[in-house]
């Protein structure tokens, strides 16, 4: 059975419920949508403009779901939804968002746009009008267990690897734990600085916790990919291994649409709510901070400023947690405009990263970021994201920006002291 | 048909006809828009004081930090119509007595000059917000036949009004039945075209601040 | 009061010499000329030009036709007090018919009315009040004739059709729904000769007598507006001429006819006053010799110059408010939640479907 | 004095001085150039190796080795190639050699960042996670200081 325009549109049938339907009928066409859109903003393409990438599912709720439209189609007034035309708004609702949010929390009239775009991946992906980095992702998550192909061996391998760095034992499969750790690959293959201070971190807070062979990957390229079938299928593996170690909290790993998935959309996938607590690890860090369990000596010195992973912050409600740990770490600490709950987005969020042919856009979006930056003119960047990381990264190196971008649970750990009678 | 029986059609029949297809759109339309329901979230709400939809319905119409400085005509502009429209419609004499008629309850209004002043600055930040969507290249790209038609419907009560009110232009009977016809015409396509937001805005702002509401982000 | 028959010796006598014979001087007749220069607004010259071809004119034999109609008309023109203008305005005209006036009745007034056409043939005026009813000729004869046929006859001669009330102008009551009687306006039925019409039930008689002055004076008929009115009067609406104006402006309403505003001769605007879309000279001359019109007598003015004004709502529904009751009631709201329920039982339907048909996406479902 | 495990070799780098520090991490980092052939690596280690480096020429080095390592991430999605990935982490090791300041963490890092190349490669081989990196740090660490005529 392969993809099919009239699969896609039943699907989008399936999706279209009363939230995008009074969005649909309220929305007036203002254009503020694209002035919070850094696609538009920083290309002055108006095709950007958020609630145009959802033109085929309105035009298709029209005809489906309201009287007068049926009626304008049967009598010829309004044309159905072609295949051509999805093919064409693949770039618009993969390659230039990355279900950011910034356009639902600023819409005037309350349109969830981002909530639209979500569901409308889902009748894009059944239709085969995903982008193929995407495919690829959720290809090698599904059969490997991880969207770039990381299987149990590296991570026993950066496991050894931590060990012998960080001197602490990296505990794996240790049923009744009360932390599950999850982590992504790009934590896997680029950072594992990450795996070496949660050890570390574990370890003076003194609390349990533990991998999981069957389920060390945190991302969810099912969800990016706007595929619930997938991202079920996804998601059940670390519901699975949860309930199997009988743990009390699973921890989203440093990113951002692994805590949407699993925290917000998990439970709607599988169909129950969850037997466990799934916090994102800032959240843990906060909670250790406030139990007194998280005592740091020593501030960074320089000039240091924060990016919010829009999936934590504005998409995930995590926002002062992060300023408290800076507060305990960072002597030298500046906000960007528009931080926190406006924060502007790396660009390369909810799968955009993963789109090759949407490298150059995404390259022109981040004029936004730099903007934000050169505003604070930090002497570093910390952030709570592995994928934004590296799209920081690599527009930093782009826009000849020579400012190295760090992970806040890595600096964290690095303020931890070792304790006392370790080599 | 001449003048006063014209007047008299839209002051009778006309605005039978209007508040009937009127109450009968707007009930047909909200059913079959809030009728498609939604799927319970499963997943732990996370408490936020403040973070809820009927914070959003009142919270929404502040314009969000930074963003009345990229799009001030549509702010300001879209703020002094709305609210100028309020006025005019709702504080204005003539207009309360016709509710009051038809409903019931009665209040003050303003001075009739005050309302007249109030129309003409309504008038002036609708045209505004129709420039800025002639040159504002996102609002340009969106607009469709229904956003000029719908400007259209909504500011020819104004003017008609204020030059009924001011016996100017045409005879008064004529001007008066032209104000009222273009506000049956209003009321009429209200319920189908993108003026139905006057209702759903709320449902829509009540979805949005309940979605966020749910991951303790008060939007 | 002259009687009519005996006039006919006088027929042929100018206007001056049958002045003269009743003994008016000619200062009361500059008085009168002076007076409707002023009120049709003709320059300030005029008067003595109106008076002197007034009094050369010979007086025009006029045949007054009564159809449907009450006699209000003829009661305000023939209003007896102090020898008013209105008077003075049999003095003008050579009023060869008219049957409520007359003295001679059945064949002798029939007779009268056939001589003074047949005399006067090609220059006699017609005045007409009341409507004709075209449902059936037998609702209104005179003499066995119904008045169609006597409209038609008599109009064949004359110079000009004075359309006197709104019956004549528009039909009136008589046309008011249902309209048993098929009641139209003279304008209705004559084409061909000029009709001038002077609404108001019943019109002001100085309007009458204006109009009659100017035809004798210039010899034709005044200038009219779209409906067929002398400008000259009907201009104007009584709104914009009302001395209660300013308070209609300032928002001074009265609420009930015996309330603080009424007693303050507030504007009569809520109890339904149709002066803004009226038109006519009463808030200026004013009736009864400018003794009070409607408004300053503390009652709205209720349009009865403007066609349908009996159809346009009930008198006392403000002009801002709806003209009859409506009625939007449940049957309407039910409808609309009818229409809703069934649209949101078809969509509720074809979601399902689209649930039912969901096929799972595998992964070599993503590639086409 | 032989090096025979992690806590003896951190021993070792402590009491190095920073230069000296600085020359073996350099030299940790040419073990496993191999696996980068990076010429901005390589130009870097050179200079890292001349203890009269001065911070302008480091700055520049850094600077060239920084983009190496970026350009050498595996991007978001993408199916890792783990020798690519070997690269990243020389480019990485070869970073802390560069910094204007050495000290026994950066010396450390130095040597950490060299064993994840050599085990990205190892997984490129797929031959499971064990290698031999560690040794040949210890033996080279052994043979510096021999060169040193310090026997600590």
């Amino acid at each position: 059975m392969s993809a099919s325009l009239e699969k896609g549109v039943r699907v989008l049938k399936e999706m279209i419920d009363a939230p995008i339907a009074s969005y649909l009928n309220s929305c007036v066409h203002c254009g503020i949508c694209a002035e919070a859109c850094l696609f538009y903003t920083e290309t002055g393409d108006p095709k950007y403009t958020p609630i145009h990438k959802l033109e085929p599912m309105r035009r298709l709720y029209e005809q489906e779901y309201t009287l007068l439209g049926r009626l304008a189609r049967m009598v010829g007034l309004t044309k159905p939804v072609t295949d051509a035309e999805l093919a064409e708004w693949q770039e618009l609702v993969y390659n230039s968002c990355t279900l950011c949010g910034r356009c639902s929390v600023v819409c005037p009239v309350g349109n969830d746009i981002v909530y639209m775009v979500r569901k409308m991946r889902e009748g894009m992906s059944a239709a085969g009008h995903a982008p193929d980095g995407l495919k690829g992702a959720v290809t090698r998550t599904v059969k490997i267990g991880s969207p770039m192909g990381v299987k149990l061996p590296a991570v026993k391998a950066q496991m050894k690897h931590v060990e012998a760095d960080y001197g602490i034992q990296i505990p794996l499969d240790q049923e009744g734990a009360e932390y599950l750790v999850m982590l992504s690959s790009m934590e896997i293959i680029n950072f594992p600085e990450y795996l070496g201070a949660i050890a570390k971190i574990m370890r003076h807070a003194g609390k349990t916790w533990t991998l999981c062979s069957e389920a060390f990957e945190a991302t969810n390229a099912g969800m990016q990919i706007g595929n619930s079938d997938l991202a079920r299928v996804i998601v059940k593996r670390i519901v699975d291994g949860a309930e199997k170690l009988k743990v009390k909290t699973v921890i989203s790993p440093e990113c951002g649409h692994a805590y949407t998935a699993l925290r917000w959309e998990g439970a709607n996938l599988i169909g129950r709510p969850f037997t466990f607590k799934v916090q994102h690890i800032v959240e843990v860090l906060e909670e250790l901070r406030l139990a007194g369990l998280l005592k740091t000596e020593g501030m960074e010195t320089d000039r240091l400023t924060f990016h919010d992973p829009c999936q934590l912050a504005r998409r995930g409600g995590v926002i002062q947690p992060q300023r408290n740990l800076m507060a305990m770490i960072a002597k030298d600490f500046h906000e960007m405009p528009d931080a926190g709950f406006m924060n502007w987005c790396c660009g390369g969020g909810g799968g955009a990263s993963a789109i090759e042919e949407g490298e150059e856009l995404r390259l022109e979006a981040f004029k936004r970021k730099k903007s934000q930056l050169d505003a604070v003119k930090p002497h570093r960047l910390v952030t709570a994201c592995a994928n934004c990381r590296i799209v920081l990264e690599e527009g930093l190196e782009h826009y000849q920006m020579n400012l190295p971008v760090v992970g806040l649970t890595e600096t964290i750990a690095e303020h931890i002291p070792d304790p006392v009678g370790n080599d | 048909m001449d003048q006063l029986q014209f007047l008299t059609w839209v002051r009778g029949t006309g605005l039978n006809l209007t508040l009937a297809i009127f109450v009968l759109g707007v009930i047909w339309r909200l059913i079959e828009i809030y009728g498609l329901g939604r799927k319970q979230d499963l997943s732990a709400p996370r408490d936020v004081a403040g973070a809820s939809g009927w914070h959003t319905i009142y919270r929404r119409s502040i314009p969000p930090p930074g963003m009345l400085k990229l799009s001030p005509v549509s702010y300001i502009g879209g703020y002094v119509f709305h609210v100028g429209l309020a006025v005019v419609v709702f504080l204005f004499a003539p207009h309360i007595a016709l509710v009051a008629s038809l409903l019931g309850p009665t209040w003050p209004g303003l001075p009739s000059q005050v309302v007249d002043f109030v129309s003409v600055v309504t008038m002036a930040a609708m045209v505004a917000v129709l420039a800025d969507r002639i040159t504002k290249p996102a609002k340009r790209f969106l607009s469709t036949f229904g956003d000029w038609f719908t400007w259209t419907l909504t500011f020819l009560p104004l003017l008609s009004g204020w030059l009924a009110v001011h016996h100017l232009l045409l005879p008064y009977t004529l001007m008066l039945a032209l104000h009222i016809l273009s506000v049956e015409l209003l009321l009429i396509f209200l319920p189908f075209t993108k003026l139905f937001h006057a209702f759903t805005t709320f449902g829509s702002r009540w979805f949005n601040g309940a979605v966020n509401g749910h991951k303790g982000v008060p939007v | 009061m002259t009687s009519l028959v005996d006039s006919v010796a006088a027929r042929n006598a100018t206007v001056e010499e049958e002045l003269a014979r009743r003994g008016i001087d000619r200062r009361e007749f500059f008085k009168l000329c002076g007076a409707i220069a002023s009120l049709m607004a003709l320059p300030a010259g005029a008067a003595e030009q109106l008076a002197a071809a007034v009094a050369k004119a010979r007086r025009p034999s006029v045949i007054w036709l009564s159809f449907q109609e009450c006699t209000g008309c003829t009661e305000a023109l023939t209003r007896s007090h102090s020898p008013s203008l209105e008077s003075l305005i049999f003095d003008l005209i050579s009023l060869d018919y008219h049957h409520t006036l007359q003295a001679a009745s059945g064949d002798a007034a029939e007779a009268a009315r056939e001589a003074a056409m047949k005399e006067n043939a090609g220059k006699y005026l017609v005045v007409v009040d009341g409507s004709i009813p075209l449902g059936n000729p037998g609702y209104s004869t005179i003499a066995g004739v119904s008045n169609i046929e006597t409209l038609k006859e008599v109009v064949a001669g004359a110079a000009a059709v004075i359309a006197m009330g709104t019956c004549a102008a528009y039909g009136g009551l008589p046309a008011a729904q249902p309209n048993p009687t098929g009641a139209v306006a003279i304008r209705d039925l004559i084409k061909d000769k000029p009709v001038v019409n002077i609404p108001g039930c019943p019109p002001i008689p100085i309007v009458m007598t204006g109009v009659i002055a100017h035809y004798l004076a210039f010899g034709a008929l005044p200038e009219l507006d779209g409906l067929g009115r002398p400008k000259a009067f009907y201009g104007e609406t009584i709104h914009d001429r009302c001395y209660r104006r300013p308070f209609y402006d300032q928002g001074k309403f009265a609420e009930t006819f015996d309330d603080e505003g009424a007693r303050r001769g507030w504007c009569l605007f809520k109890l339904g006053c149709k002066g803004p879309v009226t038109y006519n000279a009463c808030a200026t001359s004013k009736w009864n010799g400018g003794v009070s019109f409607p408004i300053q007598s503390g009652h709205g003015c209720i349009g009865c110059s403007e066609p349908n004004f009996w159809d346009a709502g009930g008198f006392y529904n403000a002009l801002s408010m709806p003209a009859h009751p409506l009625n939007v009631g449940a049957g309407i709201a039910a409808a609309g939640a009818a229409a809703g329920v069934a649209v949101t039982f078809f969509n509720r339907g074809k979601k399902g479907a689209a649930k039912a048909g969901h096929e799972t996406t595998t992964l070599d479902d993503l590639e086409k | 004095m032989p090096i025979s495990n992690d806590k003896e070799l951190k021993a070792a780098l402590a009491a190095l001085t920073d230069t000296e520090r600085r020359q073996v991490g350099t030299l940790l980092v040419q073990q496993v150039f191999d696996l980068s052939g990076d010429a901005r690596i390589k130009g870097a280690l050179e200079l890292a190796r001349r203890a009269d480096a001065g911070n302008a020429e480091l700055a520049v080095a850094a600077a060239g080795v920084n983009t190496a390592r970026v350009e050498s991430f595996t991007q978001c999605g993408r199916d890792t190639d783990w020798t690519a990935q070997a690269a990243h982490f020389v480019a990485r090791a070869a970073q802390e050699c560069v910094r204007p300041v050495v000290d026994l963490g950066t010396a450390w890092e130095a040597a950490m960042q060299a064993r994840m190349a050599r085990i990205c490669q190892t997984l490129a081989a797929g031959e499971g996670t064990n290698n031999t990196e560690a040794e040949a740090q210890y033996r080279a660490l052994e043979a510096f200081l021999q060169a040193k005529g310090r026997a600590s």
